[in-house]
């Protein structure tokens, strides 16, 4: 069902964990569709110098959370703002059809934690 | 890698014994039963022999069986077919929240068409309340259709009561078995039922063959209308090496009910007392008593059900869940909800459900395996840290 | 004793290939392919492969497969669903006097219901007239419902006229093609098919297994609720061994159809000369051209066809008959009385169906075998005696 | 299906075919119902000196056919006349339900023989 490249991320996932002191944190979906994601950042410059995640869902969910860490590590803010979710997706080889619904937040979660780092640094 | 099932309930590996009763059916005798030559009746003596086989387990008459292709065509020919027949005496179902989706789709169907449906709600444990069933019942009730136990959680509903009730008001009483046959014992006659359906491939029997009990003078509309195979009660050509195979695992069932479901109930009782001694925050979901022998269902606090089982995977492990990810729609477990289960709770859910190839070691590997896991999963989880 | 089956119609024996196709699916390969887990990905990919061997073979795509139990619940499934989802564009169906019981019985349920049906008549070759179809056709008219090839004659009805005459319309059109398929090509898109029935042991499948090709839009009322499995069409848990050997059953079906064919062609007509050279007063029935290539249909006057066949058995042919006594009702094949058959003629009516593993020597056997039969049973007719 | 006994009335049936100058004969059935029995006799006296048959029809009707003349023979008519369509069948340890309709016509072609000889006589 799922593709190598998600079963090596939900298998090994990417920098899970909760940064203490986070610059900006993200978090989006909600317990009743199964997938809520935690996205912590730290932040130097312009740049995002740490990235960590917490995800409660689905191999996709775990998968894309690991990848989106992946794909912002050391990126700008205004890098890191054009990921979407289905950049995401296909850094992953792709989702299962009926996955791409509620599963595929992480690009989301991401936008949260730089939204919230802004507003912080207002 | 060791590969440990636990996941009977969804289905089971054909009994040895069962595949080599069927095996004769495919190329030596390919027969027509409803043909009348050599190569039909040779294969006619299967046909009945099995109905006899399937009969027995559930205490009625052979001619009473009807053989269909699977659980959920039991559930449609039964609800549709007595909707269809009944029409001149009322339009009223009840049923329970907790329903296999064969039946509540059916149902729901059915309201669309100018039928009304009671569901009745379960507690906390799944069970429903015999007085609330009484108290629905009204002039225009048809059917009662409530399961024997529960898919999800086991739970066993009180069938002879229910039977009663039926038999008080003079309503007709389907049951779903589809879960209990073979695991417990299970008799038309004690219960009152008038209709009951069950599946081969949850009792050591094939996929695709399946039976209904229609209890002699029931009248009932066919779902499957055509040629005269089965009384004129079912249509198409008779399967007739599921059908054979059917028979052979019911007997088998038959035999081995208590030694089997006592081994069994040991070792669903040592990974229940494993899981709840070892892992804290863990739920179980169901009846604790009053439940299929095979069946445990509990729910992980804090971790997503489809990762659970995909970590499970991949060592080897296989199980169930009632998470949203799992079902192939986007709400966790109806069932979950119905208990009132919060619902991370239900996309928590994780149900094992053991059968008689299972061992000590194998309920032992899994008891190791688990800890870590969910150790593992709640680390990664945004709940768990909340809370924590 | 030599042994000849000539019931080909009737049921087939699962070829040896497609058996090894199945049997890896009942033990070891044994889960339920909606499962997330090793016992489920073992066979999820099972059922998709032969999702696209049997789509390759009618030339559709893989997503409009629709498995089913039967070609009984095929049909069942396209006329009854049909009639539930277009209730708001009309209630007319056509179809011909022809049909197998599967079509017909199920359109008398759906009169029953509030559904007007044409019956379309035939002429002496059991042949329809597309100019009357066209005539038949109304603004409440929402389902063409016309087979492929006759099961009992072999007469094949002009698919692709039909199809025109469908489109031009806007009408859909269902056909019963389970004796067509793998006896002659059989294409949907030229044939501008919306649901096309097929059944696995009509072809060298096993028995238990069908498939509905279901044009890709097509609005349908399942006939099974319940589960997700089959995009929502049909639910139950897949039939994974008997899926895998249709699919198995339609590549071989695909590959061999011209060689195959030729040659049991070729043993038909051999076996029609023969019978029409060696015994007077034998009446074909069926187009004497438009047929499947494996099936000859004759009446034997003065013969009562079960007498007949039983004669036959005695020495190890299996053949099949119009006549009352073998239908299971009361009246002679409906084929018969459709085409204007004479009532004795057809309880007459015999029909011998061909297939791959017939020989010449068998043929030559029946040759030998039938003339004394026949002649012993019309000395025994009293209807013989008066017209000698 | 068939019980031993019809089988082997069925493939050796007695008495099979028509008494020339025939002192009764009686047929029944029609070729819509699939089955036509038709009974010759040669009486003597009140005795039923031989007996022939001929019959379109299914197994059981050749069958019973076969038997009713094995059970008739040597009878006297009062005696033929006591003979039911069902003692046919019992002698012949019984038929399928589906066959006990339409081709279970024996004894009333016997009988239609026997009105057949006394309406003769006059
Ligand atoms: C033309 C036709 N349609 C439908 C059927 C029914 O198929 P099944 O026996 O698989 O239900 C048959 C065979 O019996 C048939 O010949
Ligand atoms: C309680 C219950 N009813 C019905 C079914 C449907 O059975 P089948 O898959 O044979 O259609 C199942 C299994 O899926 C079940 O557990």
């Amino acid at each position: 069902m799922y593709s190598e490249k998600v079963m090596d991320h939900f298998s090994n996932p990417r920098n899970v964990g909760e940064i203490e002191n986070a610059d900006g944190v993200g978090e989006v979906g909600n317990a009743s569709c199964g997938d809520i994601m935690k996205i912590s950042l730290k932040i130097e410059g312009d740049v995002i110098k740490d990235i960590k995640f917490k995800t409660f869902g689905c191999g996709a969910a775990i998968a894309t959370s690991s990848m989106v860490t992946e794909m912002a590590m050391d990126k700008t803010l205004d890098e890191a703002l054009q990921l979407t979710n289905a950049a995401v997706a296909d850094a992953l080889d792709g989702l299962p059809g009926n996955k791409m619904h509620c599963s595929n937040l992480a690009a989301d979660a991401l936008h949260e934690a730089i939204k919230n780092y802004r507003e912080k640094q207002g | 890698m060791k590969q440990v099932y636990m996941d009977y309930n969804a289905t089971t590996p054909v009994r040895p014994e069962v595949l080599e009763e069927m095996l004769p059916f495919f190329r030596e005798h390919f027969g027509n039963p409803s043909s009348v030559h050599w190569a039909g009746r040779q294969v006619s003596g299967a046909v009945e022999n099995a109905r006899e086989q399937v009969a027995r387990l559930i205490n009625c008459s052979p001619a009473e069986i009807v053989f269909t292709s699977c659980g959920s065509e039991g559930d449609n020919m039964s609800l549709k077919g007595t909707v269809d027949a009944l029409r001149d005496k009322g339009n009223h179902i009840v049923t329970t929240t907790v329903e296999h989706p064969a039946v509540l789709s059916t149902c729901q169907y059915l309201e669309k068409n100018g039928c009304e449906v009671t569901y009745l709600p379960v507690d906390e444990h799944g069970m429903i309340d015999s007085a609330q069933l009484e108290k629905a019942i009204t002039e225009k009730t048809i059917l009662i259709s409530i399961m024997w136990g529960n898919n999800e959680t086991g739970t066993l509903f009180p069938v002879e009561e229910i039977g009663a009730i039926a038999q008080k008001y003079k309503v007709r009483f389907h049951t779903d078995a589809v879960q209990a046959i073979g695991k417990i014992p299970v008799d038309v006659q004690k219960a009152n039922v008038d209709l009951l359906v069950l599946s081969g491939h949850k009792v050591g029997g094939p996929k695709g063959v399946g039976a209904v009990y229609v209890r002699r003078g029931t009248r009932m509309t066919p779902l499957i209308h055509g040629g005269h195979q089965e009384r004129n009660r079912r249509a198409g050509t008779h399967n007739v090496a599921a059908i054979a195979g059917l028979g052979k695992a019911c007997e088998l069932a038959g035999e081995r009910i208590e030694g089997d479901y006592q081994r069994v109930r040991d070792l669903r009782d040592r990974l229940e007392r494993g899981i709840m001694e070892r892992i804290p925050e863990v739920k179980l979901n169901g009846h604790p008593e009053k439940r299929l022998p095979n069946t445990l269902n509990v729910s992980f606090a804090y971790i997503e059900g489809e990762s659970l089982l995909l970590n499970f995977d991949m060592k080897g492990i296989a199980a169930s869940s009632g998470s949203a990810c799992t079902s192939g729609s986007l709400e966790p477990s109806h069932v979950m909800g119905a208990m009132g289960v919060e619902i991370a709770l239900a996309h928590s859910s994780t149900r094992f459900s053991l059968g008689p190839d299972n061992t000590e070691e194998d309920v032992d590997y899994v008891l190791e395996v688990l800890p870590p896991i969910v150790e593992r999963l709640r680390e990664m989880s945004p709940l768990y840290k909340k809370k924590a």
